[in-house]
């Protein structure tokens, strides 16, 4: 029901507002031009995905004008600004928070442009965003929670490691394992703590945690592989076997918890895919020509074990 | 007399001819980039910023320091998604927020004069504080899409038929004249560059000291809570982790416009432009469209530098500089 | 007694000796100590190894604040070093590969090049000290990370993983090898500070410069040493923290951690606003700060009160530490102590 | 004189530091209409005093009473508004706000809601000129001299309308014609009803303006007199506690040497970044040469410029024959150079370091970091100089800015002792000291360019610069105008001298 806004009645005037940038680039035909907002750099996922993104643009022949947000919305919103000023043919936004981009997506759309979200989503109606490519953080979290499940055999106590408080991806994953913590009576989470996605605060809660609960952990989930790492060595100082004694599940997937993989100390990493570049671009070529594009375009996952790691470390990218 | 001007307000003087440069130099290296809305977007998107850095410049001027103030907005944000959700009434809630900033910078500025406690170590507690709170209330994002917030952030006031400002714009051009008006014409104001320059020495000349360091800290939690709301229309939610070190951004801008951390200088107007000098860094960066995310650091990074480099090597050589004007003239 | 508990460290000891005593009754198994693989095992120890590099950034940031300055840069610089030192050992930087020595001595020299340089625009460009060193905040981070290609190094195949690891992580006679490089600055900078004439200099000049400059002291001079002993001591909690999680994350190594030293250095008692200082009474409060970090997680604080529950205990600690306060409480205490008396 | 009203009393005040008992049961009463002189040897407790009265220190026991009822001032800021107007000792001004704006702060005059600063800076203007200032008010303060921020000070004190005026060493940088402004103005405030406390070192001026003297020694009043009946040997006798024969040995002393004259330093067409013009300048071994000159004159200046803390545009500087460039004070000092500041409170002390550190400071400085001086040494320095100049504190541990004004000034000149220069540089060294003292430090002086250590002397009191001097530089406007030594100097040479030149 926001239809009836102050500048709705004079939406053409934007639109009008920028001829001379917004026509230019219509005026080369041939090349597309995307402005991709990113959060930032801040996990070895989110790398592999920026790395995606500009590799794709290149092989595609795509102009694209990138702006890494360092982890602000204020900054993403203005960089959204800025594309539009700049009259880009798309714009892609992998969004830092879900809420907040109304204002911002409503002058996209008076000025043309399409928005097109990328691997996280908006609290925007439907109308303001052309597409959704990306996964499940929810899915993810029930995902993990399976596999726990599957390790323990539906039983033991378990701790988890949380991401940054307040972070969408630490919050719907803790949601999404928590539910499906419900169908394991046996299983429980006897300890939870946020350890920031780092390394380094994982292994410090980890320690507390082997400190408070001596003998009495049997499985930790960790919102992400690097705070996994961290504990990793953790339950190495306290002269446990990590994998083994404890079993360890993680989201994301990055290269580095394979090697752990292999070396028996991770059990389980559920993949996000990151490598988006290519069906990002796809989506913007078709909204260009004006083809229709599906609400949500589902980016491929997996869930990769220790046992068939080996094999699998040689095929990934990041 | 004009020559007293010039001399008195060098540094901002110096400051804005840079500003103009850097904007020049953007328009001549992007397309596009020479566009009254380019530079009205300045405005629209660091209207809070200048808000909360004009509060924030009475503090430094007053020779204290405030590193709670991303953290009121946070909370502020947090805390009228939330109330609005409940259906609060939008205006009861705008000066509820007002309120909470101006008691929170009470508090601070009561323990930091009356109990000697440091500032920098006051603020801090209270940026745990108001950031903490906003778990509280919420760990995720909550949005608001109450009529009268969301009317405000979508108004467009027209300059020209292609250029726009939004109403966040204009509280926050207004919030600077105040400040200036208090800042040059008002006792409060000159007792706070007093204090700025010797807490002792006010005290002995019969100004209020403690009264003046506690209002300080009210006026930059007002500050940061009008900052707050103007924000909310900017982004219509609120959300816990927003701004993080966004303090830093509204203290380097202060000292980007001439303020001293060491107190007793500075001016609300020098503020506002350090906030679009730090704005149109931004800007370039953006237009420049193919910076990685490290650098993006490194460029701002060094075209903060060397602002800040350029602006104090003239300032140094005012002198010098004076001289060849006079000899020109 | 008076004389005391006018000392500066004894409000920092007491406030952790409560902490210590508060421990003991509500977390769990928080003074169990047992042997584990030949060292000492359990959260005092685990605090020992952990506030190391704390301690270490904490000792230059008390030198800098006594200079009436400021060095937030230290988070950006223990990235820096930790991104050098993990590429080499790592050997993906194509020069020194997988040497030791190289990856330690090269990124203990970056770590003096970023405090030279903070040093030379505090001192020479006469930039003040939080807007000087927040270029290097700002900029430190996209170095280090261009230093790794954006990428989280892990060392953890390296060949040289074992020896880098016990820097950080390992313990010598059961104790956390960390602890030693700690004491062992703290020893070195008292040296500096109470026998030569660098601490009276450091204090002149931070509570007059104009006065310690007409006195012959060499002003710039010491701002630039003390920057570089800051950045110095960072790069060496740099390699510390990545050492104890075998491999550099550019993003969030020694990410705020410059708040924490800094509210080390004022738990310690010593004034932000320069002048006297006591280093020892700056590693007390880093020891606080850690413990208390660690008391969080043993009591099981859910993750989005910690800040709550930092800011209270932040805001106590202080107020007990203010002379005004302490003052105040206690006078309308006896007061009120008098009144029932009366009554 | 009797039949005045009395205005103000202090009725047993006592107040006690920690080591020191600073007042000890003291009474003081002043009158309507009266200049009343609060004198007594530096740290006998005058500042205290006032301190007290004008709520900046509480009292530990003892009544206040203005007007005949009995008032607790609680600060500085509930003194004004009873009506009492200070000027501190130390100058206790903002150097970020403008001249004018120094003087109303507080007090603004407003127009339409806001301050107006056209009011504010004629007033101001006016106010200053009345003192036979006449500056740019719209500079901020710290662009001037102490000289200056002094008669700003005055200045506004004497806006305020006030009951009860109190003056804590206000002239101790001015010069004598300044002096004189003041003093008609103190008069015509007396007339208009005003009690006036004026506290001073100068006793020539006590007895020009005052009507009454307390004087107190070590805490504790000695008594309250009528100046006309108290002659001025006695009245010494009463603030030091013994008889006073000191000043006679002195110009015994200063016969003795005259004719070595080694060259000791010497500049050439000097330039500098204070802008002094084309100076030429010689000091010998072992003299005492007087820089004369009014305020503004560039005495300070030329001290800086051979210090190294102003810089060199133009022009040479040689030291013991050897061409001195990029000079610095550690250059300076290393040279065999010393100089103590006349602004004591911004250049001179380190407040929260203790006596000892501050005395050896220079010292430490110029042997180098790395030659520590162990602090038994330390302590060993700085109780000398504390016995041999006499600074009354309960020990070497105390900080520094607990000291009275003059104990601290004693503390500098110690300092400088110290490091045993070869050129002593003394801007003002005897600034807020007390007669005896003074004539101490006089002595030092003398003995000092006996054993062959060159001495550049500035002070605003002539006398003591005859005393003192053998030779005299006189200054005018940043220039030099000439020099005078022997029997040729006399106060009434110089100042036609400077007039003479003044009109060149
Ligand atoms: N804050 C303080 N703490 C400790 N002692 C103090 C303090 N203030 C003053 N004193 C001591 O009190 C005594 C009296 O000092 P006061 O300043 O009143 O002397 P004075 O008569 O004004 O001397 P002068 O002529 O040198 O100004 C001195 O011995 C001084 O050391
Ligand atoms: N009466 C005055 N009017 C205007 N400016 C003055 C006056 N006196 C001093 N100044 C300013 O103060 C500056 C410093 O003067 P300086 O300290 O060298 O004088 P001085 O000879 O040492 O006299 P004194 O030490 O008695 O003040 C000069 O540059 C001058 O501009
Ligand atoms: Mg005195
Ligand atoms: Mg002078």
């Amino acid at each position: 029901g926001q239809q009836a806004q102050p500048t709705g009645p004079d939406q053409s005037t934007p639109t009008q507002s920028t001829p001379s940038e917004s026509t230019q680039p219509k005026k080369n035909e041939g090349k597309l031009v995307v402005g991709f907002a990113q959060i930032g750099q801040e996990s070895g996922w989110r790398d592999a995905e920026t790395w995606s993104i500009l590799n794709a643009a290149e092989e595609m022949g795509v102009d694209l004008k990138f702006s890494d947000g360092q982890q602000k919305q204020e900054n993403q919103i203005k960089a959204i600004r800025t594309f539009i000023q700049q009259g880009v043919d798309v714009i892609g936004v992998a969004p830092v928070v879900e809420t907040g981009w109304e204002t911002v997506f409503k002058e996209a759309k008076e000025a043309g442009i399409p928005i097109v979200l990328v691997d996280r989503r908006a609290a925007v109606s439907e109308d303001l965003y052309a597409t959704f490519i990306g996964s499940d953080f929810i899915l993810e979290g029930q995902n993990a929670c399976k596999e726990m499940a599957r390790l323990l055999n539906g039983k033991g106590n378990i701790v988890e490691l949380q991401g940054t408080v307040g972070a969408s991806a630490a919050t719907d994953r803790m949601k999404g394992f928590a539910e499906e913590l419900k169908n394991y009576p046996d299983m429980k989470i006897i300890a939870s703590q946020s350890g920031d996605f780092t390394r380094a605060k994982g292994k410090e809660v980890m320690e507390a945690f082997l400190k408070a609960y001596p003998g009495e952990i049997h499985g930790v989930y960790a919102h992400n592989d690097d705070m996994a790492l961290g504990a990793i060595e953790a339950i190495k100082d306290a002269g446990l076997k990590p994998g083994v004694d404890i079993k360890i599940v993680s989201i994301d997937g990055v290269k580095a918890i394979f090697e752990a993989m292999v070396a028996g100390e991770a059990n389980v990493t559920v993949e996000c895919n990151p490598l988006l570049g290519p069906q990002f671009f796809q989506v913007c070529k078709d909204l260009k020509e004006g083809k229709e594009v599906p609400k949500w375009v589902k980016s491929e996952e997996g869930i990769y074990r220790q046992e068939t790691a080996a094999e699998d470390i040689k095929n990934r990218k990041y | 007399m004009k020559k007293g001007i010039l001399s008195k307000n060098f540094q901002l003087f110096v400051t804005i001819v840079l500003f103009l440069v850097l904007f020049l130099a953007g328009s001549l290296r992007y397309r596009g980039f020479f566009s009254a809305q380019v530079f009205l977007n300045l405005f629209i998107d660091n209207a809070y910023l200048i808000i909360i850095a004009v509060g924030l410049t009475f503090v430094l001027i007053s020779g204290g320091i405030d590193i709670s103030v991303a953290s009121v907005v946070a909370f502020v944000g947090m805390l009228s998604a939330y109330l609005l959700q409940n259906g609060w009434n939008p205006y009861v809630v705008m000066l509820l927020m007002l309120l909470i900033g101006s008691t929170g910078g009470f508090l601070m500025g009561y323990i930091i004069h009356y109990f000697k406690i440091q500032p920098f170590i006051a603020t801090l507690a209270g940026q745990f504080l108001y950031r903490g709170a906003c778990f509280i209330i919420s760990t995720t994002s909550i949005i608001i899409d109450n009529p009268v917030y969301t009317t405000i952030a979508n108004y467009q006031i027209k300059l020209a038929p292609k250029a726009y400002i939004s109403i966040s714009v204009v509280i926050a051009l207004l919030v600077v004249i105040a400040g200036t008006i208090m800042a040059r014409f008002s006792k409060f104001g000159r007792a706070v560059y007093a204090v700025g320059g010797n807490e002792q020495s006010a005290n002995l000349m019969g100004l209020p000291v403690g009264r003046i360091k506690v209002l300080v800290y009210v006026l930059s939690g007002f500050c940061a809570a009008l900052g707050g709301i103007v924000f909310s229309f900017y982004t219509l939610s609120g959300y816990g982790l927003q701004n993080i070190g966004l303090e830093m951004d509204a203290i380097a801008s202060s000292v980007i416009g001439g303020t001293l951390l060491t107190g007793g200088v500075g001016s609300v107007v020098g503020s506002m432009f350090g906030v679009l000098i730090q704005g149109i860094i931004q800007t370039i960066i953006i237009f420049q469209g193919n910076l990685s995310s490290w650098w993006t650091k490194v460029a701002v990074a060094s075209l903060l530098c060397l602002f800040i480099v350029l602006q104090r090597i003239i300032s140094a050589n005012r002198d010098k500089f004076k001289r060849k004007m006079l000899n020109n003239a | 007694m008076k004389k005391l508990t006018r000392n500066q460290i004894f409000w920092p000891l007491v406030a952790l000796i409560v902490l210590l005593i508060y421990n003991a009754f509500f977390a769990k198994n928080f003074f169990k100590i047992s042997v584990v693989d030949g060292h000492l095992y359990g959260n005092l120890i685990d605090i020992l190894k952990n506030f190391a590099p704390l301690a270490l950034l904490s000792i230059g940031m008390t030198l800098v604040i006594a200079t009436g300055g400021v060095d937030i840069s230290v988070g950006s610089v223990v990235a820096i070093s930790g991104a050098i030192a993990c590429s080499i050992i790592d050997g993906r930087l194509g020069i020194f590969n997988h040497s030791l020595v190289s990856a330690l001595v090269s990124a203990l020299l970056s770590g003096l090049a970023c405090g030279l340089w903070n040093g030379f625009l505090v001192a020479k460009v006469k930039i003040q000290p939080m807007v000087a060193t927040l270029i290097l905040l700002t900029a430190g981070r996209g170095i280090a990370q261009l230093i790794t290609k954006g990428k989280i190094v892990t060392i953890n195949s390296a060949p040289m993983m074992k020896e880098y690891y016990f820097i950080g992580a390992g313990y010598l006679l059961g104790l956390p090898f960390a602890l030693y490089i700690v004491i062992a600055f703290l020893f070195l900078v008292l040296l500096l500070v109470k026998r030569t004439a660098f601490g009276l200099f450091l204090q002149s000049l931070g509570i007059n410069s104009k006065s310690s400059m007409l006195s012959g002291i060499n002003v710039d001079r010491i701002k630039l040493v003390v920057y570089t002993i800051s950045g110095f001591l960072a790069s060496i909690a740099g390699i510390l923290i990545s050492s104890n999680i075998k491999g550099a994350d550019c993003n969030n190594a020694g990410l705020f951690i410059e708040l924490d030293a800094i509210l080390s250095v004022a738990i310690g008692g010593n004034s932000l606003n320069g002048g006297k200082f006591m280093v020892q009474a700056s590693i007390v409060g880093a020891l606080f700060v850690q413990c208390l970090t660690t008391t969080v997680y043993a009591l099981g604080v859910p993750p989005e009160a910690i800040s709550l529950l930092k800011a209270i205990v932040i805001i106590v600690l202080c107020l007990f530490q203010s002379d005004s306060f302490r003052q105040r409480v206690f006078k309308g205490f006896k007061r009120s102590v008098k009144g029932a008396d009366a009554a | 004189m009797e039949n005045k009203e009395i205005l103000l009393t202090m009725r047993k005040i006592s107040k006690t530091f920690p080591g020191v008992k600073a007042l000890n049961n003291v009474d003081f009463t002043l009158r309507k209409g009266e200049i009343h002189a609060l004198l007594g040897e530096n740290g006998a407790g005058k500042s205290t005093l006032i301190k007290v009265l004008t709520g900046v220190e509480s009292m530990d026991g003892g009544q206040v009473t203005l007007e005949g009822k009995p008032i607790h001032v609680k600060s500085s800021q509930h003194a004004q508004t009873l009506g009492i107007s200070t000027v501190y000792q130390e100058i206790n001004l903002c150097g970020n706000l403008s001249v004018a704006e120094n003087i109303f702060i507080g007090r603004e005059p407003m127009a339409y809601g806001m301050i107006d600063w056209k009011m504010i800076n004629k007033r101001a203007k006016e106010l200053l000129n009345n003192l036979n200032v006449d500056i740019d008010v719209t500079k901020t303060l710290d662009s001037y001299p102490v000289a200056i921020q002094q008669m700003v000070a005055i200045a506004r004190a004497l806006d305020i309308s006030a009951k009860v005026l109190i003056l804590d060493e206000p002239t101790s940088s001015l010069d004598a014609a300044e002096c004189k402004e003041l003093f008609t103005v103190m008069r015509k405030l007396c007339n208009e009803g005003m009690g006036i406390i004026f506290v001073t070192h100068f006793l020539d001026q006590v007895y020009e303006v005052s009507d009454r003297i307390t004087v107190l020694r070590n805490g504790e009043l000695v008594g309250e007199y009528e100046a006309k009946s108290l002659p001025k040997v006695e009245l010494i006798g009463k603030m030091i506690g013994k008889d006073y024969e000191q000043l006679q040995q002195i110009e015994s002393a200063k016969k003795a040497h005259m004719e070595n004259k080694e060259s000791y330093l010497t500049c050439k067409n000097l330039t500098t970044e204070g802008n002094l013009k084309n100076l030429d300048l010689e000091v010998n071994k072992g003299e005492v040469l007087g820089l004369a000159g009014l305020l503004g004159s560039g005495r300070t200046e030329t001290v800086r410029a051979l210090f190294g803390a102003d810089k060199i545009l133009g022009g040479e500087l040689s030291v013991k024959n050897t061409r001195i460039r990029n000079n610095k004070p550690i250059t300076a000092i290393r040279k065999g150079m010393g100089y103590c500041s006349e602004d004591r409170k911004s250049e001179g002390i380190v407040g929260e370091l203790t006596i000892r550190e501050n005395i050896i400071l220079a010292l430490q400085a110029k042997k180098g970091m790395f030659r520590f001086i162990g602090k038994k040494e330390q302590t060993k320095i700085s109780q000398q100089y504390i016995k041999l100049l006499d600074i009354k504190t309960p020990g070497c541990e105390q900080q520094i800015k607990n000291l009275s004004g003059g104990n601290q000034q004693k503390v500098l000149l110690a300092r400088w002792l110290a490091t045993n220069p070869e050129l002593l540089m003394l801007d003002e060294p005897t600034r807020g000291i007390d007669v005896g003292t003074k004539a101490e430090i006089q002595k030092i002086v003398l003995e000092l360019a006996e054993k062959g250590m060159s001495i550049i002397f500035i002070s605003s009191e002539m006398d003591e610069m005859l005393r003192c001097c053998e030779r005299m530089v006189v200054l005018n406007d940043k220039k030099k105008l000439g020099e005078l030594s022997g029997n040729e100097k006399n106060e009434q040479v110089i100042m036609e001298m400077i007039a003479g030149g003044k009109s060149v």
